[in-house]
């Protein structure tokens, strides 16, 4: 409807920290830049001059006591919203994210809760180079006790935001910084996305592609373009990719029986890999063609766009990838 | 001494718990009788007992690898810390975390942890929550000399300062970091000189000497709970075992003189002499402290022992929390 | 033959750095407690007393710095020999070996060499509980730039060591915990085992395992067990885990037609995923039931052998997961 | 003074070329000619010129995200610095790097650096390395207030002390990191209390001059390549465009009085009037040099213009070394 309240991704990740802030006197946010700045992305734009310093608090350029941080107050009673700035920067503080908040509850034999929500922005695009591309969603998969979402809609933005505050465990809340500023319907009443639980973004009977993030846009894009072939791509995006929705996808590859898994991560060791696994295990027998995987090839990300451009996916690649699986030609990396 | 008789039988207490537990669990160990790694807190008792005698039931402290000594200064159970450390159902962890990894919330303990240095982020995590409450507690971060080399001490301790929070950080100044001596990994002799580089003030007391750190103890929590922030208390103390397991396993990292002459400032010890040659105590009443809790011991050792093993289906419990938000 | 030399997986490790300190000035070895004690496993035993303090270098507890002195020594002309103690504190340094050993060569347009070799000690069995017992080589692997060794003999121990020490790009030595006693056949001259060629330990028919580290003597004890029924097993070891030699792999799931990969780390996100999904890309019309994988249930590391008996794979499980691709009844975890 | 007229041209001209580079960065920025970020470094010239005037070409130096003032300092060559910022093939990085890892080992400029506080543990290996050749070579960290935050930067210096290694730590304290001021992530004031607390000397040095700073660096340089280890040195030093980019984005995060003051005291401005004054150089001098070096940003960035694009099959190299050890 043309009235439908619309907002941008960014926004709507604003908008369920408010929330959560007015409506659970326990949650507080903390991170670099996001107090009097509101953050280098504006994520946390406006939520100290409304919530207080005591809430929204501007930390130092100290990662690992960010998180340690939030797993410290989490441990004791709040429930902490902490930012990493870059994805990549998780690289900083990852033994107090691996080693301590996704572990604190099992090596406490269960007596512990940690309501804590890291927020980070990943991916690239944005000619930001090695450091400050990354997207390291499957460090973070493969580690049990957290976990993890990556939103590719202002809808689920909000949503699924609301959820990782609400959620008793660790949670990593990616945004993506290329959607920061894409527009979607947002209701402004308070509503969850259950963690866990994978949208199917298009339905269609030829083949199952699975994405999230940035690469749901560009599969879509690519969706529509073979479309318009008579091709019809059944497009499921996980939103949570741990715990991930298989059964949802397992059933998508049993009717389609051609899956291609997208995402902006190196190939080699992606999440894909998880993916691709489980299905040739699970849906074995309606398998037509192997699982075909498109992702970044086995390089840091570069600098330079003219690089950068044949590095992540897009649409025309997505498009010959499917091409491929469809047809049984080789897929390419 | 201006610490009244009671607190001063509390502060021994306290001591001689952790040292019973240390030395039974060094000789349960010698016995193959305990798995995994074990690292005895014997000779630094005055340090989590002179501290923890300072703390409320509800502050927080963070641990170290090096952890049972806080568990019981802070008032652990030794029936469950036995059974954790045998891997049993009944331990504070179910089994699941074993002497690396023990805790017990409900006093306030947060944890050992097996990473050096990474408590002390933790601690500040608490002490941030007792300063958002309001409700005057506060959080110390135990740690040892080479702790202090590592990145996430000083996140924390810098942390702490920016954000003015009720915290005392507590560092054992042992002279080791495992078979290393201090001096091959720093180039300054006193932890306490970080402090100034915070923005903290700091003190180094006798780490053998309960009273004195008990004092320093009061002074630093009593001005974190005040909201006057963070202090680091330096005490100088020596582990009597080896860095794990009991014995010095013929390893010439230390020499047999360097131990002996600690071994003579023992802290236990010297506290009973004290309290002896000052009338406040009889040492028919040591005896009787140390016999009940030899006692204790025993009674652990045999409920642990009893305790049945966890079962296979508990591997994938306790992963998540069942009643996650949603 | 029974006069051929054994030495122990310790020993083996150790002698192929004492080899490689003699014949190259620019090798150091730096890491905690390594010098006067000789590391806490004994992996360094001897080579200060040999070579000099200034050689072999006791650090502060302080793993990014002892990473970064090993990238800054590597990127200005020596070939150092870093050591982390345990896999797990690799998360304390994630920064050093993500964003800037991997990723330097690269970022700076191919303009520098980075001979660095980052040794540790992975894996489980000793009690050591969910911080000191991690199988952690997915998060490596999945790096570009990285190549990342696990040895399971002595023999290879010694070879792969001193290509690592060799090669001119950053490379992680992972030994494991519970084989550093094992003895076997080692050459006391100097030799190599090339990086990224697979060794068949054994070769079969009727299914291929790929298996690393303690795992590969797990899968040969069910091997020999299935054997006696007639089942013939084709054991392969990556032995380098990146790159991976998947013509090996593959060539050997053309023949055998089904495959199971065992691994220690956890199975969501493990190596054996990666390993699975190219299987089922490269030879999709050859496999007779889906790629199997037995591994870690999804949890962190109990302490309490009885229940970590449960959680690393062992002969028995293994045996059972081969017959359950052999006879397509479903795979436990 | 008695840094002689030489030097103070010398020193001159490394700022002057650092300001020219980067005013010329910022208006291409502007005009949407460069991609990514841009961490532009105006104000702070004194820092960089002032201590790579004390080091040899094989010296080596570390730097941060804002890195373009170490690497002209250290002699960097302006067309291919333009290029890479343009991505072209022709850059330090043949575009794989750009601003943020901008880099030349042949002058020892170990690269621009992403991550803050990256880059001191790897100038601690460049200083091992220097050591252990015994060629007299040290080794330069750059970092700023802010970094000296972060563990890598804490766990750096402590190590350098311990292992007692030829460096300098140089501190850009600007009072801010990124748009949030020192005094809400540090309870001190200045930088250099922290030098204490691992065993070092440091000074404090008015980072808006250039002759202060180069007599501060030529005294650590001089200590550190004499055997006598580690020092820092803290430079008090202003940006004076934002964060990142060329404009304040209209974000008042710090005054326009601040801005001005500090604009006052511009370091080559300042130095340039002094000369004039003590007769070492004239007005008709500074002219020509200016000239001379706004003649050679023209050439490179038409350079970096013409020069062409990176190709697709580059992607996948240098991502290894093609001959590895074997
Ligand atoms: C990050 C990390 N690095 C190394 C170790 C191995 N380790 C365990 S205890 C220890 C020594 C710690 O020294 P200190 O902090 O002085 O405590 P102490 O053992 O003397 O009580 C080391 C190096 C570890 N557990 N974690
Ligand atoms: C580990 C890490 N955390 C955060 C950032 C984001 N960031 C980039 S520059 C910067 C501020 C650095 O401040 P300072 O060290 O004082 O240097 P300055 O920018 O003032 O020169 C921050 C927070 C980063 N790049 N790396
Ligand atoms: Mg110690
Ligand atoms: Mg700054």
């Amino acid at each position: 409807m043309s009235d439908e309240r619309k907002l941008p991704y960014v926004m709507a990740f604003n908008e369920a920290v408010s929330q959560a802030l007015e409506d659970d006197p326990n949650v507080f946010c903390a991170g670099e830049d996001i107090g009097a700045f509101g953050g280098v992305f504006g994520t946390f734009g406006g939520l100290q001059a409304k919530f207080g310093v005591e809430r929204v608090v501007d930390t130092p350029i100290s990662e690992q006591a960010i998180i340690g941080l939030g797993v410290g107050a989490a441990v004791t009673g709040l429930r902490p919203i902490v930012d990493l700035m870059f994805m990549d920067f998780m690289c900083v503080a990852m033994d107090q994210i691996v080693n301590q908040a996704a572990k604190l509850k099992y090596m406490f034999g269960g007596e512990a809760r940690i309501p804590l929500t890291i927020t980070t922005a990943g991916g690239g695009g944005l000619s930001a180079a090695a450091q400050h591309s990354q997207s390291l969603e499957a460090l973070l998969c493969h580690i049990p006790g957290l976990k993890v979402v990556h939103p590719a809609t202002p809808y689920d933005m909000k949503g699924l935001m609301a959820a990782c505050i609400r959620e008793d465990n660790p949670t990593v809340m990616i945004k993506h910084k290329r959607l920061l500023g894409i527009q979607g319907p947002v209701p402004e009443e308070r509503y969850i996305v259950p963690l866990g639980v994978a949208n199917v973004v298009r339905s269609g009977n030829d083949v199952t592609i699975v994405a999230w993030g940035r690469m749901v846009h560009e599969v879509t894009a690519a969706a529509e373009k073979l479309a318009g072939e008579g091709i019809q791509c059944e497009v499921i995006d996980p939103r949570t990719l741990q715990p991930l929705d298989i059964d949802t996808i397992v059933a998508s590859a049993k009717k389609t029986n051609r899956v291609v898994v997208v995402h902006e991560a190196v190939r080699f060791g992606g999440l894909g890999a998880e993916v691709a696994a489980q299905i040739q295990e699970h849906a074995f027998d309606y398998l037509d063609a192997p699982v075909g995987r498109i992702a970044a090839p086995f390089s840091p990300v570069p600098f330079s766009p003219a690089l950068e451009q044949h590095y992540i996916p897009d649409a025309a690649r997505i498009e010959a990838g499917i091409r491929s699986v469809l047809f049984r030609t080789p897929v390419g990396a | 001494m201006s610490i009244t008789p009671a607190v001063q039988f509390d502060l021994h207490r306290r001591m001689v718990r952790i040292r019973l537990f240390e030395e039974a669990a060094g000789r349960l160990a010698e016995a193959a009788k305990l798995p995994g790694f074990l690292h005895l807190y014997v000779g630094e008792e005055a340090v989590a007992s002179g501290i923890c005698g300072a703390l409320n039931d509800d502050d927080h402290i963070t641990s170290t690898h090096r952890g049972h000594g806080h568990l019981v200064a802070k008032g652990g159970d030794f029936n469950r810390m036995m059974a954790e450390l045998m891997g049993k159902s009944t331990g504070y962890c179910k089994g699941k975390g074993g002497s690396m990894h023990i805790s017990d919330l409900s006093l306030g303990m947060l944890g050992a942890n097996g990473i050096v240095g990474a408590g002390s982020p933790i601690a500040v995590g608490a002490a941030f929550a007792n300063k958002y409450r309001g409700r005057g507690q506060v959080a110390v971060a135990f740690f040892g000399d080479g702790a202090t080399n590592i990145g996430a001490f000083h996140e924390a301790a810098n942390m702490a300062c920016a954000l003015h929070l009720p915290i005392v950080f507590a560092c054992e100044n042992n002279e080791y970091g495992e078979f290393t001596p201090r001096d091959k990994t720093m180039a300054i002799t006193d932890i306490v000189d970080r402090a100034a580089g915070y923005g903290m003030p700091g003190v180094i007391v006798d780490g053998m000497d309960v009273i004195a750190v008990h004092e320093a103890a009061l002074e630093a929590v009593a001005k974190a709970r005040a909201g006057g922030g963070p202090s680091l208390i330096e005490a100088k103390t020596y582990r009597f075992y080896n860095h794990h397991g009991v014995q010095n396993l013929g390893l010439k990292y230390r020499s047999d003189d360097e131990v002996a002459q600690w071994k003579e400032r023992d802290p236990i010890f010297t506290l009973e002499d004290r309290m002896i040659e000052n009338k406040v105590a009889t040492r028919q009443q040591f005896d009787d402290i140390w016999a009940e809790l030899r006692n204790d011991i025993e009674v652990a050792i045999k409920f642990a022992e009893d305790s049945p093993l966890p079962t296979s289906d508990q591997v994938l419990v306790d992963v998540y929390s069942a009643n996650g938000g949603n």
